[in-house]
């Protein structure tokens, strides 16, 4: 046993955070914590390494009582943490990100930069990750950047590792690269504490199971014992019927109007000219790896970017969109990827993220009455099931599957006639990624045109009428539904023949 | 500028909600306590030819220009913006108005008309509204930062001014202006209607509409609110342009107190105190979180605090020394951090207190 | 003054000026009657404005050294710390003529002459005209004093002339004394904090310059006294507005500060390049003008 | 706005980019001073002699001190105020003990820097520790240094020890006439230390990092507190260091000398290219800065026919016209 937690409380105003936890760490294994979005898993997780002072419950560690309280304090105890937002710096350079705080230095007493370099480059390769150390950390997209944070956590030689949801911006590939090293890392009798929201990832990688329900602890499980139903059930506290794949059908989109069109769009550098339709009520899947320019198109078709050529043409007409308000103006909403930066404006509340882009389309004179705010943000917390302590809370305070719901929210609030998700579900818990795609599929039912970007390809062949797959920075094909994950990732892997063939 | 947000942010945020104007309140009331002590004389109010005179009315109309200035400067700070530039615009608008009138030959008249007057204080107005838009569009088109965008018309500001003027002091007696600064309405001063104007159109531009929850968007996360189709730039560019006006209302004000428009001294350090009465207010400089309200009792407790120095009669040289252990007084008493360590110290010297 | 210069067909007197500012109507008088006095083509005037920092006027002084002009003139800001600068200048063979206020060096040589007013001096004269205003009056007489910018030369200086005369005089109290800054708007706004705490209780206010005692007027108006009888006023610079306010009564007395003695630097600023040999200090013409002289002197005055 | 962060500039991906752009600040800054430099040799004779850019060292050497400490209160994602009036106090107190109190100066200027380093601590401290917002803590700070400088002595004291003289009046020949000051190279000094302890070591790098996100840094267990109140500490050391210089400078103790110099320091730090949200900038873009403020006096003093106000609006307008080319060439890439 390498780490003890007991009855570890912790209180946040009238929200109990943590109810009398207990969490044992063994040496050479790998943790899974479970729980629902707002279960309590991060803050416990902040108890742990001195991110947050714990109301009452002790820790130990080789049944050595600490009290860590600050971060570096639980660090020189040897406890290693990814947190789950991104927590680097974004003006430092990657090696610096990687160093900061242990920089080796030279017999000046200065930092030894090329060693921070060279370590920097190991550290990268063990992860396969092929990034150049000196660029800044900011300079990358979120996937990149929860690299960046897993190396710097295993270039500490700790004893304890605990990564707060790595996995939910990775595509399958990175996750396999951490798997790997997770397992090694165990090998070597490392106790690493896991958090995820995605269910094959537990069973693929973790030795035992602690569930975490409301702030209490439900038990702890290996995974041979209990089932993925019964995991979720766990979780959740009622039987929860996992959807099975049940494919769209896309045969009513063909003569659907047209809601947008992109002829040949493209900005020099990041996106080769693409073509791109979509129609009233069909769900339009964007698949492709890292950094194969998804976002990109998406930023181009709402006019976070403005596109160097092509066009873009809106139910007929030309359109060239200044900035996001004249695409939304034009019926557009777009649900980015970067949850911290472009997304939640912590420091306001659940109503206020809620109604923000619905009140900036309706411009600044026709302010929403309370009232109807209120009902608005009432509604989507209930739709979504949004856990948070009242509507006035702010976003900051939630835990990070619910701020992603209000960001989701806000957009749905806007009932767009185009919207683009790009990556919608980071973070949710299985039972709320269910009603998302279900409000999704009812919004697309009733006319609304959808683009989809996933790295999840199941989540793509399940809800998607049509998937378009991009591959470095281009369009690479499109499927037709029903279309099955093979298909999608031979296209994705640059296998045309295969693709067309298995369709 | 960040504080690190790690405990409680919820606690935090709802106790700051439940009375965000507490600390400064009290602050005020316990600095005019203060002075009521060692001069009961301060806080008499009389009724002298048919208005209130008294400390209080005093401090109150004093307080004018820079309730302005502060009004116009919290908005710009809540978007995370800054603007420097608003003595030397305040200069701008008292010498243009004074150099209108005296191009009117209105200082001279009998039986005032209030034309002349108007015209000046459009004139006037209408340039401190374009230097606010200025300084809008070098931020928001230039990309420039704030304090550089503004520290150019902060330094070029007084020069205009001057030459406006031609480093003279111009001095106007025209009866309808100098009412401005120095007339009494249903026994109160002018500049007090002027303020409670500015107040009130604000109040219910932030109540009415979304310019509230627009501005604290944009200052909390100014991407995000990009992302969510919020207007951020024209919304800074007015919000500059209406710190530049309330900056030239406040050089009217200033100027017509003493009838005349002095180039040099119009609004000097203006822009200092301005930031301190916002900060004070409990708007944070980092953008998001604002107060009208605060800043309002901010700039009070300023001009508060600087009669009260005049007013117990302190050397001048002690001035500083005064203002600066009040101002840390203040502060300290508004930190939420420094009442938890009394708190603490006093547990251990108080004998019983916590064993 | 205007005597023909010597060669005048040769080339022009290059002459570095450094002013101070442009703090005051005062300082701006100045100016210009140094610019109208050196002007082409009998010179070739560089001027440089220090905004009120000495810092400033030092890199001035520097840069007419690297410029090589034929003279330096300027208004030190304050009295101390020209030293080194003074040194470059005399290495460089450079003559310095200082303008408006003295300073302070371990060896006179390193200027050449001083041409200005003695802030002391007027300081004296303010205390002077009080004592000789307030013959036949028993005491206390109360003053309050509005001080001009705390630390400036002129405000220390003036403060302490006037404060020898007085403190000689048992009758005098100054029960209050705050600085105004040398701006109406302050000098209105402490006078009236002095009117709040005092009450009537003030028979003389003595202004370091004009603009605050105007402004005080406004406020001793305000308070429903009649400055210039209920409270006496004696303030120091002679500008316009003083004369004004003298002619309507309101204020008794202004020490004259003159600031136009361009033509005088002129000619000290030709013999000292040709040479000759100047006086170390000339003083510029300055009285008192109290009262009953305002209606007079006032169209007379330039500034 | 203007200052959204490379972070959320999402649009601009390419690492290699970002790389250039980081640097690229100084170098156009670098490169319009020399630009401006050759105008000045164009309009002006005897612009382009070498004494006059070693002047700009030389009367701008405090400048250059205090500016870089001030980088890193900025880069932490602070600001300090206080530095031209712990100038004034640093001069007036060094004044007063060895012209009245007959101390040597070699034993005043130790204590007056630790003064300095110590005022720096306390008002990092209270930033830190209490909550309080840099901008209010370091104006308090200000009126205070100003205000005990003004409580020792109103008036301006002259030093005459011949140490103080001596110093003042060392000149280090470079050859052909011209020469440096012992200020001057003491600011070399600091810019060159400044830089190093920026760019390489522990200290610096945790700067930038709390400039960055100071939240992250505190997760990343690196000593955010002791750091802030050691960069406070550093810009007060800074600024006590100045006032030496500026003593040697003016041989005068002063309450009143270098009036609003803050203003400068940060235009200068602001112009350098250092954001003054924090985490982005160099010491050499702010001595850069400095020269740049230098340059455009030195300009309107070789014009010499500007009145007053024209001096004002000139400043104004080469201030804007230099930011505006920055801007245009930095956007531009
Ligand atoms: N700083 C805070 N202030 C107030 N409440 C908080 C704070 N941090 C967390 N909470 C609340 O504590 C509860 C648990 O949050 P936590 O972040 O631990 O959930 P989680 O299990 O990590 O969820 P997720 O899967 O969404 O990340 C939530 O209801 C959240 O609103
Ligand atoms: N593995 C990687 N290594 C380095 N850079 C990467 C990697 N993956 C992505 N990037 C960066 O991502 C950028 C492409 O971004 P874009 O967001 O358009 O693609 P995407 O398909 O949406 O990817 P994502 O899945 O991250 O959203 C490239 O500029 C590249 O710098
Ligand atoms: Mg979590
Ligand atoms: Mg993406």
């Amino acid at each position: 046993m390498v780490l003890q937690a007991e009855g570890l409380t912790r209180r946040f105003g009238e929200t109990l955070a943590l109810d009398d936890v207990a969490l044992t760490l063994r040496t050479g294994e790998v943790h899974a914590l479970m729980g629902q979005n707002g279960a309590g898993k991060s803050t416990l997780i902040k108890l742990l390494t001195g991110a947050e002072r714990a109301d009452a419950g002790s820790i130990r560690i080789d049944g050595r009582a600490i009290a860590p309280a600050t971060p570096l304090d639980a660090q020189r105890e040897g406890i290693s943490t990814v947190y789950q937002e991104v927590n680097l710096c974004p003006n430092l350079s990657v090696a610096e990100n990687l160093y900061a705080g242990r920089f080796p230095r030279n017999r000046f007493g200065l930092i030894d930069w090329p060693r921070v370099r060279r370590g920097a480059r190991e550290l990268m390769a063990q992860l396969h990750l092929d990034v150049d150390v000196d660029s800044l950390l900011g300079s990358h997209p979120v996937a990149v950047q929860q690299m960046v944070a897993i190396a710097r956590a295993l270039g500490v030689s700790a004893r304890v590792l605990i990564l707060d949801e790595p996995t939910s911006s990775l595509d399958e590939g990175e996750v396999r690269e951490l798997f790997r090293v997770m397992r090694q890392l165990r090998e070597r009798g490392m106790a690493i504490l896991f958090v995820t929201h995605f269910l094959d990832q537990v069973y693929a990688v973790s030795d035992r199971i602690t569930v975490l329900r409301n702030g209490r602890r439900v038990g702890e499980y290996t995974p041979s014992e209990l089932p993925q139903s019964a995991l979720v059930t766990a979780m959740v506290g009622r039987e929860v019927v996992l959807a099975k794949g049940h494919a769209r059908s896309g045969a009513m989109a063909e003569d659907a109007p047209v809601v947008a069109e992109a002829e040949g769009l493209g900005l020099r550098g990041r996106l080769q000219p693409t073509d791109l339709r979509l129609r009233a009520g069909e769900v339009l899947g964007l698949g492709g790896l890292l950094g194969s320019g998804r976002t990109e198109l998406a930023r181009l078709l709402f006019g976070l970017d403005r596109p160097g050529q092509g066009r873009l043409r809106v139910a007929g007409r030309d359109a060239a969109f200044r900035d996001p308000a004249d695409a939304i103006a034009a019926g557009f909403a777009l649900c980015p990827e970067e949850r911290k930066t472009e997304g939640i404006v912590a420091g306001l509340s659940v109503r206020e993220n809620i109604i923000l882009a619905l009140q900036a389309r309706m411009g600044l004179r026709r302010f929403l009455p309370r009232a109807r705010q209120e009902e608005l943000a009432r509604r989507f917390v209930d739709l979504l099931g949004i856990a948070s302590a009242s509507i006035e809370t702010p976003v900051g305070a939630l835990s990070g599957g619910n701020q992603q719901k209000v960001v989701l929210a806000r957009w749905l609030a806007t009932e767009p006639t185009l919207l683009i998700l790009d990556e919608p579900t980071r973070g949710i818990d299985i039972a709320a990624k269910q009603e998302v795609m279900a409000e999704v599929e009812r919004r697309a039912d009733e006319g609304m045109a959808v683009l989809f970007i996933s790295a999840e390809i199941e989540e793509l062949t399940r809800l998607c009428d049509r998937i378009a797959v991009m591959r470095e920075r281009a369009k690479a094909g499109e499927l037709p539904g029903g279309s099955g994950a093979e298909q999608v990732l031979a296209l994705i892997a640059g296998h045309e023949a295969e693709a067309a063939g298995a369709a | 500028m960040k504080t690190a947000v790690t405990i409680g942010f919820a606690q935090r945020m709802r106790a700051f909600a439940l009375r965000p104007l507490f600390w400064p309140l009290l602050t005020l009331a316990l600095l005019l306590a203060g002075n009521g002590l060692v001069n009961p004389e301060f806080l008499s109010l009389q009724w002298r030819d048919g208005h209130l005179y008294g400390s209080l009315v005093d401090i109150a109309n004093r307080a004018a220009p820079l309730v302005l200035v502060s009004l116009g400067m919290t908005l710009v700070i809540a978007t995370r913006g800054l603007d420097i530039s608003v003595g030397a615009v305040a200069a701008i608008a008292a010498t243009i108005a004074a150099w209108t009138l005296l191009r009117l030959h209105a200082g001279d008249g009998d039986a005032p008309s209030l034309q002349p007057l108007f015209a000046a204080l459009a004139a006037a107005l209408a340039v401190a509204a374009a230097c606010g838009l200025w300084n809008g569009l070098l931020v928001v088109k230039a990309g420039m930062q704030p304090i550089i965008a503004t520290l150019i018309l902060m330094v070029a500001g007084r020069g205009i001014a001057q030459l406006i003027g031609n480093g003279q002091i111009l001095t106007v007696y025209n009866a309808p202006y100098s009412y401005l600064g120095n007339g009494f309405l249903l026994g109160l001063p002018f500049a007090l209607f002027v303020v409670a104007a500015t107040f009130a159109l604000l109040h219910v531009l932030l109540q009415r509409t979304a310019l509230g929850l627009f501005v604290r968007a944009m200052g909390h996360n100014p991407l995000a609110a990009h992302v969510a189709g919020v207007r951020t730039k024209r919304i800074s560019l007015a919000l500059y342009t209406f710190c530049g006006f309330c900056a030239g209302l406040a050089g009217l004000l200033v100027s017509s107190n003493v009838s005349s428009a002095d180039a040099n001294s119009v609004g000097q350090l203006m822009e200092l105190d301005a930031i301190l009465a916002v900060c004070l207010g409990g708007t944070a400089l980092t953008g998001g979180r604002f107060s009208l309200v605060g800043s309002l009792l901010g700039a009070l407790i300023i001009q508060t605090l600087t009669s009260t120095i005049y007013a117990i009669g302190v050397p001048p040289q002690v001035n500083l020394v005064a203002k600066a252990l009040l101002v840390f007084a203040v502060m300290l008493l508004q930190s939420a951090e420094f009442r938890g360590s009394v708190r603490g110290w006093m547990r251990r010297v108080v004998p019983g207190g916590a064993r | 003054s205007g005597s023909a210069p010597d060669g005048s067909a040769s080339k022009p007197i290059t002459v570095g000026f450094s002013q101070v500012g442009a703090e005051s109507e005062w300082r701006s008088a100045n100016t210009a009657s140094v610019k109208a006095a050196l002007a082409p083509p009998e010179f070739r005037l560089k001027f440089s404005d220090a905004q009120q920092k000495q810092e400033n006027q030092i890199k001035a002084l520097r840069s007419f050294i690297a410029q090589r002009v034929d003279v330096i003139a300027f208004s030190p800001v304050v009295e101390s710390g020209w030293e080194t600068v003074l040194r470059e200048a005399s290495a460089a063979r450079i003559p310095v003529v200082l303008t408006d206020r003295a300073v302070k060096v371990s060896d006179d040589s390193l200027y050449a002459t001083f041409i200005g007013s003695d802030f002391v001096e007027e300081g004296r004269k303010a205390g002077r005209w009080l004592v000789e205003d307030s013959k036949g009056k028993a005491g206390p007489i109360r003053i309050v004093e509005l001080q001009g910018t705390v630390g400036s030369a002129p405000a220390i200086d003036r403060m302490k002339g006037f404060r020898e005369i007085i403190d000689a005089d048992k009758r005098f109290a100054v029960v209050r004394s705050q600085s105004g800054d040398f701006t109406r708007a302050k000098g209105k706004e402490v006078m009236e904090a002095f009117l709040k705490s005092q009450g009537r209780d003030i028979d003389v206010l003595f202004a370091h310059n004009d603009d605050m005692a105007i402004g005080a007027i406004q406020a001793i108006e305000e308070a429903g006294l009649k400055p210039g009888q209920d409270i006496r006023i004696v303030s120091i610079d002679g500008v316009r507005g003083a004369f004004e306010a003298m002619k309507a009564g309101k204020l008794n007395a202004t020490i004259e500060c003159n600031p136009l003695f361009g033509e005088q630097l002129a000619q000290l600023i030709r013999d000292v390049s040709a040479g000759r040999p100047v006086p170390k200090r000339v003083e510029v013409e300055e009285g008192v003008f109290t009262a009953d002289q305002a209606a007079a002197e006032l169209p007379k005055r330039k500034y | 706005m203007s200052v959204v962060h490379p972070t959320s500039a999402a649009g601009a991906r390419d690492a290699r980019a970002w790389r250039v752009a980081e640097r690229l600040p100084l170098l156009v800054t670098a490169t319009l001073f020399v630009a401006m430099s050759a105008g000045g040799g164009v309009l002006y004779d005897g612009f382009l002699s070498p004494q006059v850019f070693l002047n700009l060292l030389i009367d701008n050497a405090f400048l250059c001190i205090v500016a870089v400490g001030l980088t890193f209160v900025i880069l932490s994602g602070g600001i300090d105020l206080s530095v031209g009036a712990v100038i004034a106090f640093t001069s007036v107190l060094s004044a007063t003990l060895v012209q009245q109190h007959g101390w040597h100066p070699l034993a005043a200027i130790p204590l007056v820097l630790a003064f300095g380093a110590g005022f720096g601590a306390l008002m990092g401290t209270l930033i830190r520790y209490y909550r309080l917002p840099p901008f209010v803590v370091t104006l308090a700070g200000m009126f205070l240094a100003r205000g005990a400088a003004t409580l020792i002595s109103v008036d301006s004291i002259s030093i005459e020890h011949p140490f103080y003289t001596a110093v003042a009046a060392l000149r280090i020949p470079l050859g052909g006439g011209a020469s440096l000051s012992f200020g001057a190279l003491a600011a070399l000094a600091v810019v060159a230390g400044g830089a190093l302890l920026a760019s390489a070591t522990r200290f610096g790098r945790t700067v930038y990092a709390i400039g960055g996100n100071e939240q992250s840094a505190w997760l990343m267990g690196l000593p955010v507190g002791s750091t802030l109140v050691g960069v406070y500490a550093l810009s007060g050391f800074c600024s006590a260091l100045a006032g030496v210089t500026y003593t040697f400078y003016m041989l005068s103790g002063y309450s009143q000398h270098a009036m609003g110099l803050e203003l400068d320091a940060i235009a200068a730090v602001v112009i350098g290219g250092t954001l003054l949200s924090g985490g982005s900038g160099h010491v050499l873009g702010s001595f850069v800065g400095v020269l740049v403020l230098g340059l455009i006096q030195t300009l309107i003093v070789f014009d010499g026919t500007l009145s007053s106000w024209w001096t004002r609006i000139a400043i104004g307008v080469l201030l804007l016209a230099f930011c505006l080319l920055q801007r245009l060439l930095v956007a531009r890439r």
